[in-house]
């Protein structure tokens, strides 16, 4: 089969990439000024003398570079990621459980309403070429990709949280409340296993604003890429040979335009997801949300280096795996690589 | 044997311009040029032991179809591809190999392409673009690189005032005079013309084929020309070679391989090639089938035994040599003997 | 160079979203210039002070004497962004020029020539698309420190690779052209194919994504600055300005706003020229 | 045998970069039914754009009549309305282009854009048969639409599909069927295209530059499978060409166009042997027949106008070697010289 095939071989690659990001954040934590040492636990190495010696000897940071490279991949593909100076010295490993889950609600969220959003507005835009319809759109998006994450997310927050008063202003959920048992470790979907319904429905009100105002800032790059790929599979031969068999203009468009226009639409959502996972460390901090995002914030402010290190791999992680299934994807519906 | 003889063995006391001894360019393709295709690496025998001679004012054009290696034999000549194996000889000397100058084998040889579109670089006024060789090849003066340059701006037809026109004020048969202006303007021995009228209309085809039959004769120039149009191989050469997969099936003088063709693919591509006579419609009584085989995998022993209507068991297990048939006519078929004009 | 000239007043006439864009990114060039011309000769150019309390009320709304309102230590808001704007710019400039310059000499020459070079510059790249360019920076910026000429760097450092990746797409487009064959027949050495042929022709489609791109970099480096590795206080940056902010949405919602808004503004600019030019270059 | 289509004074206008220009220029013309008519000029001449508005395919918003009609069986498909339009497309009139592989979309197989064509014919019957009154049959199905992958023909037209690629002389229509485009020979395209055109049964089929992108040895397959489908089917075709000696082959007639106009209209036979216009004999005296010695090329000096700049005159005539006085003040009308035989020159009229 060749599509397993070039499946096996992509999954290959994103391995390897990840091992290079694994490369990159060692040599990065080596350049870090002053000693290892006091890179990763920050000014707190002196203050906690015990603490740094059970760290040396667990990270071999005595021993010489290859040595330290390896037991630093032998550490991170176990899990051990460092300590947080900046969360009270847990380790990073912990801070990442507990706020991956809420990023990653926010992720799903935004791509989802991105996607609807960007998509349904470029066919309209590409139906409507050069209408008024189709001025305002681009006016629309333009506004969206131009603006800041977090500056869309402070006006949603002025509009919908202050001014409406329909929507919470910070958290991920009502305090109040029971938290679900971990089933997936995503609190959503757990409530919703659980039928804790009141649950649900608060984190879902939760989740709206920080994953629309994200969707706000990248929609415009979907609607962009679906009305010009449709604009020029509209130009195309076999366009032009499906109107001549007589096909309706609805069946030209969905039969033949829609299908061949996703092909590059795939790539662009690999594109978005990146774009989204960064864009959480600003909404989550506008909104209080408490995902990895805001951690990246504090951790930075903090100079915690093995925080920021662990969650520059942990985002590294999930955009290759998302430009992984985008890949297998291209590959199923391009029969040119799924065959060839 | 094959590969060692060539078309027209000449008098022995005139060395060719261009001579090839058993050229052969393979090259690795693999299905997707992906990160990690080790998967499956093909070899295409684009060309696959070509032995050609051109003698000297003379022109041989290689005939063939899409795919059959003619133009990948064309850039091997001219150097713009590595030979895999295989031996050029231009004007007497070794070319293509370390040691040899290549900017010497490229004040005697120049090449025109077939699309006038992509020959001429969009940015460059005309001026530049006939300099451009002579500046790379030459050690001439500022004065002397335009002087030259005029003279063959003019040779080819167009006035002086075109030296400052970009590309895209000029017409496909403009663009066409002005690449062959830069070709000749180092007055090179050898041109190869790939394809130089296919992409024109039929008024300016016409047009560039008297114009390179008029800058032969006062040039001394000689071509090799790559064409799928017989009508402009019979029209422009002397000899012809006809190519089919990667190898030569037959060659000779133009006359005669045009009007007593002797191996079947060649008989089919006349056969093929329409007349402008609708008392003949000699297209719709050829029963010629298929298309030209891949180069990836082609079949067996002779390539065209699939569509041969003369194929016989030896045909798919054994490749023919090149024999002499003729005065200069060699063909590579095992039942060339059936084929005798009658 | 004056025929390129023409082609773009052309464009802005017949174009008026991209004269807008243009309108939009020389205002912003020409008051960026005077107000560094104002630092270096040590002249106030804004009416206040950038880091002067106390000018007026505090959180005052807009007024005529304030026209963006005052923040929670009365220092004068529309001051702070006027005074902040040469940062965006020039890191959004700087930024997309050392791309440029970097991305297209690497990237032509491993489109035309190929081989070991354009392999490791490719897997390079593909490597480098897997990590999000914004927390790359981040890291970096941690280890350089922060400041505004540091973010330029760490920008540039990271900015290259699609730039590379864009032209050598372009220069293998380039490197099918019959011509890029005449040259090589024409004896032409490596360096001077490409700086003479290749670069040239692809330099129009370089320029088109580079002024879309001036946006996008000054996005990113609000970003960076909004988590506080561009200035130092008490010094304005649209970025910070609006992460600093930020507490007063309820009761200045104008402080986030402004800087938020100029920073969309540059974009918009930069975004309608780009999609001017590159409309017009297609139509062709 | 009637006349099938009249192109009356049609004129069609081309926004070309800004400026206009008339690529169709009072074009009148008729074909007969199951007649095989070449049109026959070089790059710029109209040509292509005469098919296109023939089937109404003119790119929308840069291409538009500005006068003239085209009666199809009596109906001025110029002024028909689009959706009206799509009744005479791909069941009336039926359009082959030049580029086989681009004009297949490449993510289908050659049988779900076949069953395509064979479904939509049948649809339009059934629709026509309930318009009709007639006692109504079962309801085809919709068009099948397996997403992505190897299609499977639907066992309703099975049958039809084997019949249509046996038809364009596709021998293993099973394997055929379920390949994409960009795994198909160049001839396995153009045949594939043509089976497509002829499913819904059209009465004309207009073929522009069928044989363009392929190779010599496939191009004399593919006329030869054309000319068999006309003699078989009595299908009428155009046959849209740059090549005269193409035209010779295959065409009963033959119409030659320069610069938006026609300028010669003769049978194959009276054309090639008496050719009245200037521009057709440079066309054949272009056409190289054996060695230079033998015969030496006369090409027609000179390059194609500039069609942006209408002028009242000949269009041929900067370039004609019998030029008058009157061939720069006006336009030459088509004078019909012999019966059959029109030619636009006044070396011939007047």
């Amino acid at each position: 089969m060749n599509l397993l095939r070039f499946a096996l071989r992509r999954l290959l690659f994103a391995v390897l990439v990840l091992a290079s990001v694994l490369t990159i954040t060692f040599v990065l934590s080596h350049l870090i000024p002053g000693n290892v040492l006091q890179a990763w636990l920050g000014r707190s190495a002196a203050q906690f003398p015990n603490l740094a010696a059970a760290y040396a000897q667990k990270y071999h940071l005595t021993d010489s570079i290859p040595v330290q490279y390896f037991y630093y991949l032998v550490n991170m593909l176990q899990g051990n990621l460092g300590i947080s100076p900046s969360r009270g010295f847990i380790p990073v490993g912990q801070v990442i459980s507990e706020t991956l889950p809420f990023t990653l609600q926010i992720v799903f969220f935004s791509f989802i309403f991105s996607l609807a959003m960007g998509l349904l507005l470029g066919i309209l835009a590409a139906r409507y070429y050069r209408s008024p319809a189709d001025n305002a759109i681009r006016l629309f998006y333009l506004g969206g990709y131009s603006s800041p994450p977090y500056f869309i997310a402070v006006i949603l927050l002025i509009v919908f949280s202050f001014y409406l008063g329909i929507l919470p202003s910070g958290g991920a959920y009502d305090v109040s409340l029971t938290t679900p048992s971990i089933i997936t470790g995503l609190p959503i979907l757990d409530s919703l296993l659980e039928g804790n319904l009141a649950y649900f429905q608060s984190a879902m009100v939760h989740v709206l604003l920080p994953s629309f105002s994200l969707a706000l800032a990248s929609f415009g790059i979907i609607t962009r890429v679906a009305r010009s790929s449709l604009l020029e599979v509209m130009q195309t031969d076999y366009i032009r040979a499906a109107r001549a068999k007589g096909l309706s203009e609805g069946a030209v468009f969905f039969r033949h335009a829609l299908p061949n226009a996703s092909v590059s639409l795939i790539t662009i959502s690999s594109l978005i997801v990146t774009f989204l996972i960064t864009g959480t460390i600003f909404v989550e901090s506008v909104f209080a949300y408490p995902g990895m995002g805001q951690f990246v914030v504090t951790a930075l402010a903090g100079l915690d280096y093995p925080g920021v290190l662990a969650t520059t791999l942990v985002f590294a992680v999930v955009i290759v795996a998302t430009n992984f299934v985008a890949d297998v994807l291209y590959a199923y519906v391009d029969p040119q690589i799924r065959l060839g | 044997m094959r590969g060692t003889r060539w078309l027209v063995s000449y008098m022995a006391n005139e060395t060719p311009i261009l001579r090839t001894v058993d050229l052969k360019k393979h090259y690795q393709r693999s299905g997707q040029t992906r990160f990690l295709s080790k998967g499956k690496k093909v070899t295409v025998k684009a060309v696959d032991g070509v032995s050609i001679s051109i003698p000297r004012g003379k022109t041989l054009a290689i005939v063939g179809e899409s795919g059959c290696g003619k133009t990948t034999l064309a850039r091997t000549v001219a150097l713009l591809t590595e030979p895999t194996s295989g031996e050029i000889h231009l004007d007497g000397a070794m070319i293509g190999v370390p040691g040899s100058d290549r900017r010497k084998a490229y004040q005697r040889m120049q090449m025109v392409f077939q699309d006038p579109d992509s020959s001429l670089d969009p940015r460059m006024r005309v001026g530049r673009i006939i300099e451009e060789p002579l500046r790379g090849l030459t050690d001439m003066s500022e004065a002397d690189v335009e002087t030259e340059a005029t003279r063959s701006l003019v040779a080819v037809g167009l006035g002086e005032d075109f030296l400052d026109r970009l590309p895209r004020q000029l017409s496909g048969g403009q663009k066409q005079r002005v690449a062959i202006a830069r070709a000749i303007s180092t007055h090179p021995k050898l041109l190869i013309l790939d394809e130089p009228t296919s992409a024109l209309d039929a008024s300016v085809q016409a047009q560039i084929l008297r114009l390179l039959v008029e800058l032969q004769d006062k040039f001394d120039l000689s071509y090799m020309l790559i064409t799928h149009n017989i009508a402009v191989a019979r029209y422009l050469s002397d000899i012809v070679a006809v190519m089919y997969a990667g190898n030569i099936v037959e060659s000779g003088p133009t006359k005669e391989v045009t009007e007593r063709p002797r191996h079947p693919y060649t008989m089919a591509l006349i056969a093929s090639a329409p007349d402008p006579d609708p008392w003949k419609r000699n297209l719709l009584s050829t029963e010629i089938t298929g298309e030209v085989p891949s180069a990836i995998s082609p079949p067996p022993g002779c390539k065209f035994n699939p569509r041969c209507p003369y194929a016989e068991g030896i045909c798919s297990e054994i490749s023919p040599p090149l024999e002499e048939v003729g005065p200069e006519h060699l063909v590579a078929c095992h039942f060339s003997s059936k084929t005798v004009p009658k | 160079m004056g025929s390129r000239l023409r082609q773009v007043a052309s464009l802005l006439r017949s174009n008026r979203e991209a004269a807008l864009g243009a309108v939009i990114v020389l205002a912003f060039a020409v008051t960026s210039l005077v107000v560094e011309a104002g630092i270096l000769l040590n002249l106030q150019v804004v009416p206040y002070s950038p880091i002067q309390q106390n000018v007026g009320p505090l959180l005052a709304s807009p007024s005529l004497a304030h026209p963006f309102g005052t923040d929670s230590l009365g220092r004068d808001l529309f001051s702070r962004i006027i005074y902040a704007m040469p940062n965006d710019v020039a890191v959004g400039y700087v930024v997309v020029a050392s791309a440029l310059a970097v991305g297209s000499v690497l990237g032509s020459f491993a489109g035309i020539y190929g081989g070991i070079a354009d392999e490791l510059l490719m897997r390079f790249t593909d490597v480098f698309f897997a990590l999000p360019v914004l927390v790359l920076a981040m890291v970096i910026a941690l280890l350089l420190g922060s400041g505004v000429t540091n973010m330029m760097i760490v920008l540039a450092i990271v900015w290259w690779p699609p730039y590379a990746r864009l032209a050598r797409g372009e220069a293998l487009k380039v490197a099918h052209q019959n011509y890029i064959e005449a040259a090589r027949l024409s004896g032409l050495k490596a360096r001077k194919l490409i700086f003479e042929h290749v670069i040239p022709n692809i330099s129009g489609t370089l320029l088109v994504y580079a002024t879309l791109d001036i946006g996008t970099v000054i996005l990113t480096y609000s970003g960076l600055a909004y988590v506080g590795l561009a200035v130092r206080y008490p010094y304005p940056d649209w970025g910070l300005m609006v992460s600093d902010y930020n507490a007063y949405v309820l009761s200045a919602p104008w402080l986030p706003l402004f800087p938020g808004l100029m920073i969309s503004l540059g974009v918009i600019g930069f975004s309608l020229l780009g999609d001017g030019i590159k409309e017009t270059m297609e139509k062709r | 045998m009637a006349s099938l289509l009249e192109v009356s004074d049609l004129t069609v206008n081309y926004n070309s970069r800004g400026s206009q220009l008339k690529a169709l220029n009072s074009v009148t013309l008729s074909v007969k039914s199951e007649e095989f008519l070449a049109v026959v000029g070089e790059s710029g001449c109209g040509k292509t754009t005469l098919g296109l508005s023939i089937i109404g395919l003119l790119p929308p918003g840069s291409a538009w009549f500005s006068s003239g009609s085209i009666a199809y069986k009596g109906v001025d498909l110029a002024s028909l309305r689009p959706k009206e339009m799509r009744n005479y497309r791909g069941s009336e009139i039926a359009m082959i282009f030049q580029e086989p592989l681009t004009s297949l979309n490449p993510l289908r197989t050659v049988g779900f854009q076949l069953v395509e064509a064979i479904k939509l014919r049948k649809s339009r019957r059934h629709k026509a048969d309930v318009e009709a009154g007639a006692r109504s049959r079962p309801l085809p199905g919709r068009p099948s639409m397996p997403s992505f992958g190897r299609a499977r023909i639907p066992d309703d037209v099975a049958e039809e599909v084997e019949a249509m690629l046996s038809l364009v002389r596709i021998a293993d229509a099973k394997d055929v069927v379920s390949r994409y485009p960009f795994e198909l020979s160049g001839g396995m395209r153009q045949r594939a295209m043509i089976a497509m055109a002829l499913a819904q049964q059209p009465a004309l089929l207009i073929a522009d530059e069928p044989t363009t992108a392929l190779d010599v040895t496939t191009q004399a397959q593919v006329l030869k499978l054309m000319k068999e489908i006309k003699d078989k089917l009595g299908t009428t075709i155009i046959l849209v060409t740059h090549d005269l000696a193409v035209a010779s082959q295959v065409a009963d007639r033959v119409i030659v166009m320069y610069a938006g106009r026609i300028v010669e209209d003769a049978g194959v036979f009276e054309l090639f042997s008496k050719p009245l216009h200037p521009y057709t004999q440079g066309l054949l005296s272009c056409i190289p027949k054996g060695d230079r010695k033998g015969s030496e090329l006369s090409p027609i000096p000179g390059s194609l106008p500039d069609l942006r700049f209408d002028v009242n005159a000949c269009r041929f005539q900067p370039r004609c070697k019998y030029a008058m006085k009157v061939c720069s003040e006006r336009v030459p009308p088509l004078f019909e010289v012999d019966e059959g035989h029109k030619v636009a020159c006044f070396l011939h009229g007047e």
